[in-house]
């Protein structure tokens, strides 16, 4: 399919523009500040936007498409209300610097919408304000250094510890914000290895970071002698809520001992993902970690009304423009008030669904810890490569073709050649039962004629595509040039 | 009832636990330990339909006064342009709203090459080789740079112009602490950042950020502000506005080596905030240091060109604690309404719209003045907005001229000293001439 | 400035017009002769653009007391019944909204089958063996079903009950003048249609027009009136709401030949009065003479099941001058909001849905019982809306209450002799208690 | 692909309705008038709600999809503001029975309408209530009818001539009008046959019905000579609009001397068509057939107010509910302000584009009538049928796998084999040019591999159906027995 900048044409367009009558003429510009070449821009009616966008749009595959089990993504269901709610111009067009008295509305949401996360957390104080789930974990981060400089701790704790199922985001979060990593290996059975982490836990530990039911989709059996390791050396508990979906109106990581969480309001409080975001990444902590929140606070003051609190002394500061990603708050606040206390049974569905397409696909595929999953499990497809040659990989590609979403793979990196499966609670049984007839299908595929997995997918719009090729050339935007003619996909 | 968001029927579950093996959905959480688990129902009210929670929400909307409701002028960051209907058509498209990151780049081609597009679009407004996917927003793609900065020059100080946005400022604050760089501010004389400060205050730092326009909507001497910080090794970090490239130069062609900003004025609502998008585009050389996702252009199996995330190694799933960033879930719908407004706009459109802002501001900006109210840089040329003296308090004056239903522009006494009577007005291509002068009559009647 | 909504370029016309063979564009309207040639600019105002568009209907909008502005208890025919988010989201799927008629069944599969679900749900609802694609509105589909009558039995006149809606006898006796149709109307008794009358006028008649609920909300005695009218040799025609059939018997079950109406109050806004869709159900026995599309199973040249426009003998494309009707334009896309509409609320929501109607309505009789307010007809059972009598003229107490922001119904007097004091209430499930207990309130203060 | 009944699953819901406390409970219903059988709608929930019609509409075709000249359909790209406009609360909210002060801007938007539309067509008065064309024929026929009936010529002015290369909809109005047809034939050059139609027209004569240009897509040169003969007679001439977007801005049915004339709103001002509609089918009369317009009229007062009027006693009823499918009239009204005085670049440009398309193609499709064309031309396939065997609908399934929507065919009935082409202002020359290239490349490939075509289409969800079997089979809704095993397509 052609780029739009290859159907654009000198002349066209798709824009008009309001013409005021009998304006001053646009002051002059100092010549070295005006714009010298215009930026090429496509050139098109209104009517070939739509349809390249419209076509584009039929080259992807979305959750309105069809089964997306990417593991550690939650692809549930995005309710349609939650658009049309954004959209009003009481949210949409609102600006953020509107005087409190002019936001009472949007104030209360985000209030109200802080509230419901602390139950749900089972903590104390919420700030809305990062932008996705990394930004909600660097900013614990610097909570958790702000709480231990303040105690004139600083300078001693700078180690964080963290499982080797930790997703990229959780060291990557440690680096930056200045602390220093302590790997925790994974035991047996899917757990933390106790003995491996006793040795590493003392004075010089800020924090654990965790995330459970881990990446590998266990519950950590022993959270509660975790929760005395850390609580007992005076270090934190930092809990990555990527999986919340598993555990809601189940167990609060605050109940598990966790001192700061952050949510994925795009994951568990149904987001849609937008091919690849927004996202908002909230941050729930208990009452000694409250007063290093960002600024501003979302506050109800004594006469009802909501305001914003600039005034904390101690804040690390902002971490965002504004008050965070308020479009996505409109939409999980809708979500989460179309649940309420049945959220639960979100959960339980979640758990029941993994648990049924893992009981379904054991039998064909590895499965490196064999305990009830929560919402979400790790297969290993190590037999299959060793066996038929067919890798993870190709058992993704040739999902395409059933008209699946491929899992996430190798990840976590602990299990070799890993499918990570999360169906999350919206879908039916039917569409479970599909998806595990294909991963069988295509396990027999492999044994059979392992050349169908390899050469997949066969119907997608493209092949597969060569990726290597594209680090080596670093081709990263349209060249212009009229020789590069282009190639017709 | 089963709730709507939920498939399984009573029938269902039984079959499914029979196949699981367990007896009941409890027994699935036997892992739990009792001493965490939640024991009770969550304390949340009753569970909504659709139509209340319509109702609840439309009702909160009804209590902000939006731009629809009041006649506004604010801007600092944030912009009422006009948002053209076939973005919402796109970005509404199931296919792309309910996709997630590429990482299967054959389900993902329609996100991929919009993203490539998006690139393009971005490297050539802002005149640069190489720009990501998207960042969370215009602050933090800033911190995104300080991040390349430090680590492409070794060095540990930040310049910040002090006429760059406030917000932008305090962020990278928060996070340079982290990162281990100091922030140093480089003050304005009149409106426009002074190029001897900036060039004391860049002898040993990795960079200098500035805005253009700045946060007075005064036109910096860009290309002067680059030479000196590009003369002391620093990279010169120009933060800009999209919607001002049509009439303004390029970041690429004033020598700054990252150009970054805030996309919400190009295709997205002010909405409160967010989500937005933030840009960030830079010189070839630094693409193996940048945040983020990237597209890049390849060839499938057969020889057809395709798209696909590119420089992976640069992220924190392969890179881990040695990634350039920490970030994956971006701001990519909002930058694919960027791609779409952009694609509406064209190059005409875009400078006419940059002209038609401008002429605007100057109207605005005579009308204020035969009201009495004296423009705090006079003798700068602006870009869509500018600072005028109301000569009280300025906060004051917002709130009696809201009861007018004007809001006539941001108060900037919080962040920066001696301004307590000073508005930032910000005109866009939505306001219209009667709508200037009614801004003027009515400041008029509350300001003095 | 070339205009958005065209994409031909200066140099895109001067090779047309050199493949053409011709000079100019002008010369391609050369077989126009001058005299009947505008020769001047068509007088209209400037062409705006899409923000000024936008900004004028907004404004035009703005002018309008829609019901998220004004509590509405208007009915009569159209109801403000939630219209759930997922409609409009399909219905705005580009595939669906800007396709046309399926002449072409192959690029046409998905509003193809769409339609034939439509015909299973309405057959369903009511009870009947076949629905077309939909008729233009509850008026078009009950002058369609007087020429089905017409031609089905060979005589000349059709007997409507006086509590049918008036519009709907209204554009049948527009419509009969040219069909050479007689229409006569059966009058009501105490809110109910008097079944001696319209067995004495069902005589030598081709059918007998009723509504279920009526126009006042009261249940009429349709079996025994379907009866009368079958015993005549008349064909019963019954005109329902969609929304009722929940809980109300499916007029297939009590007789009826045919079940029309109008489908608005499931699935579409008010919309100050469409588009809407028109639904037309009738027995097997018909299907040869039903006006419009009808859609139809069958297969491919590889066995595989699809569907296509079929029975189109039927048609005026094809029957011309002796087809069972002109339509071709009809109403589709309103009638898959239907289709969307009757999935999501699925028999247990339309249960319920009725049953919560019925409940309001209670409440409401009772509330304005309370407030002394006499139903018109007190002993009729009543669905979704009453009369109700408020002591002066109802039009006056229209415009009192409006100024208390609250619209209490539809006045009667036009339409009904006697009934300047009578206001019809509607309540759909969007009226909550407190919003009927505040129409208690603002007619007793309004009325008396 | 399923239906949606046969993803039906019993427990199911997609909907969750308010819950109000303490009313009294739903009075009871007599038994015979109660439901005793639910009707068997789907039981889904919204997730699959949104899947099965998400898939559904990627099986259809749209303007937005691509090409679409399906000849006097005029589909032209659907403005996308317009949906926003329409959807506005003030807008789709409003209650057609408020109170006039109440419904102001309504009002005053279809005034204003109106005022566009006589300016447009060049006559008096505007209705806007006819819910589509075929509505508006048989309105604008009862006011001829009543305008005779009001001069006592009731009775004798029965006829109503037609010409044969009329749309079906037009006799058919005649008949459900309770005229009588006359047909005229057509002359070698596609104007009606002056000759023919002078012995014709007479004393009983009522009206002429005229698609002007015609459904040839030819302006009918003679129109002069045609208005002479019907006004000559006393006779009335009616104005089919469908063929508007030829003209706009040049020549006005007014002018030409049409009495009343029908304008397809949905064709000519860009309302997305639905996949059937909806439509809309104003009226537009000369000051002699005002009386007898439908009531509501809706007029501007005095004060400068709008308002309905009821009281017009000659009139000759209502068509339609209310006054219209409002709905539509926004989008229209939306459209027609944009484009302005402009309007004029719409019509030349939708001529030029049809006249490209037809000088590309008429070597290799036979053209009956070689003249320059308006904003459509109809081509003959009759020569490929004779020689290769090939028919117009085998060319129609064939562009289906080139990815272009066929032309309307075997229409108009005059000509054998017909293609009737519709390419509208809106599209670029590289559309058309592609589309020419695969009109010829079909030609050569009816000549070399015939059955290519025969078997067309190959590459849209489904092969060629069997529209005979439908017709008998008789298969009009889904039959729910166990029985009926759903296939899967
Ligand atoms: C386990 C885990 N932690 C953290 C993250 C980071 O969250 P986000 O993508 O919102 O930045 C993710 C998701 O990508 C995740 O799966
Ligand atoms: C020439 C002609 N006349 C009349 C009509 C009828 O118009 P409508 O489909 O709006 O009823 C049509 C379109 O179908 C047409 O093409």
């Amino acid at each position: 399919m052609k780029l739009i900048y290859e159907k654009s044409q000198a002349g066209r367009r798709a824009s008009a523009l309001p013409r005021y009558e009998n304006l001053p003429a646009a002051p002059g510009i100092p010549a070295e500040l005006r714009r010298s070449e215009p930026p090429r821009l496509p050139e098109v009616p209104e009517f070939e936007l739509v349809r390249h966008f419209t076509e584009l749009s039929t080259r992807n595959f979305g959750v309105d498409t069809g089964f997306y089990p990417l593991g550690s993504c939650t692809m549930k269901y995005n309710p349609r209300i939650n658009e049309r709610l954004a959209a009003l111009p009481g949210f949409a067009r609102m600006h953020p610097l509107q005087e409190e008295g002019g936001a009472q509305g949007a104030l209360e949401l985000m209030w109200r919408l802080q509230e419901i996360l602390a139950e749900v957390t089972g903590l104390d104080a919420v700030s809305l304000q990062p932008a996705a789930g990394s930004q909600g974990e660097l900013t614990g981060l610097l909570l958790v250094r702000a709480y231990f400089a303040a105690r004139g701790e600083g300078d001693q704790r700078r180690k964080v510890v963290i499982p080797d199922t930790a997703h990229g985001t959780n060291p990557a979060s440690v680096t930056m914000a200045g602390f220093e990593l302590t790997h925790v290996q994974t035991d047996a059975r899917g757990n933390i290895d106790v003995d491996d982490l006793r040795g590493k836990v003392d004075e010089q530990t800020a924090a654990l970071m965790l995330t459970n039911p881990s990446t590998l989709g266990l519950f950590d059996e022993n959270i509660e002698e975790i929760e005395r390791i850390f609580h007992g050396a005076g270090a934190l508990m930092y809990y990555d809520g990527a999986n919340l979906n598993a555990v809601c109106g189940i167990s609060r990581p605050g109940d598990m001992g966790f001192d700061v969480v952050h949510i994925n309001l795009h994951k568990t409080f149904s987001q849609p993902h937008g091919g690849g975001g927004p996202g908002g990444g909230p941050i729930a902590v208990r009452d000694i970690l409250e007063p290093f929140l960002p600024v501003p606070a979302v506050v109800k003051r004594e006469d009802g009304g909501f305001g914003l609190d600039f005034d904390r002394p101690e804040t690390i500061g902002k971490v965002r423009g504004f008050t965070g990603p308020f479009g996505v708050f409109v939409r999980s606040y809708a979500f989460l008030r179309m649940w309420g206390p049945r959220l639960r049974e979100m959960s339980e569905a979640a758990v029941l669904n993994a648990n049924y397409v893992l009981a379904r696909l054991k039998e064909t595929y590895d499965l490196p810890f064999d305990r009830l999953c929560m919402h979400e499990f790790v297969l290993s497809a190590r037999t299959m490569k060793r066996e038929h040659g067919c890798t993870a990989l190709d058992v993704a590609k040739r999902l395409m073709d059933y008209g699946f979403h491929p899992p996430t793979v190798y990840f976590p990196l602990i299990v070799p050649e890993a499918l990570m499966i999360e169906p999350t609670e919206t879908e039916a049984k039917e569409t479970l039962d599909a998806f595990c007839d294909a991963m069988i299908a295509i396990a027999r595929e492999a044994a059979e004629k392992p050349e169908v997995l390899k050469d997949a997918p066969h119907r997608r719009p493209v092949r597969r595509l060569d990726e290597v090729r594209a680090a080596k050339n670093q081709i990263v935007k349209f060249g212009f040039e009229p020789a590069q003619e282009p190639i017709e996909a | 009832m089963t709730h709507p968001f939920l498939a399984l029927t009573d029938s269902d579950r039984r079959e499914m636990l029979a196949t699981i093996g367990v007896a009941s959905v409890d027994e699935l959480f036997r892992d739990l330990p009792t001493a965490v688990r939640l024991g009770r129902e969550l304390e949340l009210e009753p569970a909504l339909s659709e139509q209340e929670t319509f109702e609840h929400l439309a009702a909160l909307a009804g209590q902000n006064a939006d731009a629809s409701r009041e006649l506004s002028f604010l801007g600092a960051g944030v912009y009422d342009h006009y948002v053209p209907a076939v973005v919402d058509t796109i970005l509404q498209r199931g296919e792309l709203l309910t996709a997630y990151t590429p990482y299967q780049p054959e389900m993902s081609q329609g996100v991929l090459q919009a993203i490539f597009e998006y690139q393009t679009a971005i490297c050539e407004l802002t005149g640069m080789d190489v720009s990501n996917a998207s960042g969370y927003d215009g602050t933090s793609v800033a911190v995104d740079a300080c991040y390349v900065a430090k680590h492409s020059t070794g060095r540990t100080k930040v310049v910040v112009t002090e006429a760059t946005n406030p917000q932008v400022r305090q962020v990278v604050k928060t996070f340079a602490a982290g990162f281990g760089l100091e922030i140093v501010e480089a003050p304005h004389r009149d409106g426009v950042t002074d190029l001897d400060e900036v060039e004391r205050a860049a002898a040993d730092a990795a960079a200098v950020i500035f805005q253009q326009p700045n946060f007075f909507g005064c036109l910096e001497p860009a290309p002067e502000l680059c030479a000196r910080a590009n003369d002391a090794g620093a990279l010169p970090i120009a933060h800009v506005d999209l919607v001002s490239l049509g009439v303004l130069e390029a970041p690429g062609n004033y020598g700054a080596a990252l150009a970054l900003g805030e996309g919400q004025a190009a295709g997205n609502f002010p909405s409160f905030g967010g989500p937005h998008y933030g840009f960030l585009a830079a010189r070839e050389q630094f693409i193996r240091r940048m945040p983020g996702r990237i597209v890049g252009e390849t060839v499938d199996t057969a020889g057809d060109r395709g798209y696909v995330l590119t420089l992976q190694t640069r992220e924190q799933h392969i890179r881990r604690e040695k990634a350039t960033s920490n970030i994956t879930t971006n701001q990519t719908l909002l930058a694919l309404g960027g791609l779409v407004y952009f694609t509406w706009l064209g190059p005409q459109g875009l400078r006419e719209l940059g002209e038609i802002c401008l002429s605007l501001g100057a109207y605005a900006k005579q009308r204020l003045a035969e009201a009495g109210f004296e423009q705090v840089f006079a003798d700068r040329p602006t870009f869509k907005e500018f600072a005028v003296r109301v000569g009280r308090n300025a906060r004051e004056v917002v709130a009696a001229a809201r009861e007018r239903g004007v809001h006539p522009g941001h108060a900037l006494g919080r962040d920066y000293e001696g301004m307590d009577d000073v508005l930032l007005v910000a005109v866009t291509e939505r306001r219209t001439p009667d709508e200037i002068d009614r801004l003027a009559e009515v400041l008029a009647e509350v300001a003095r």
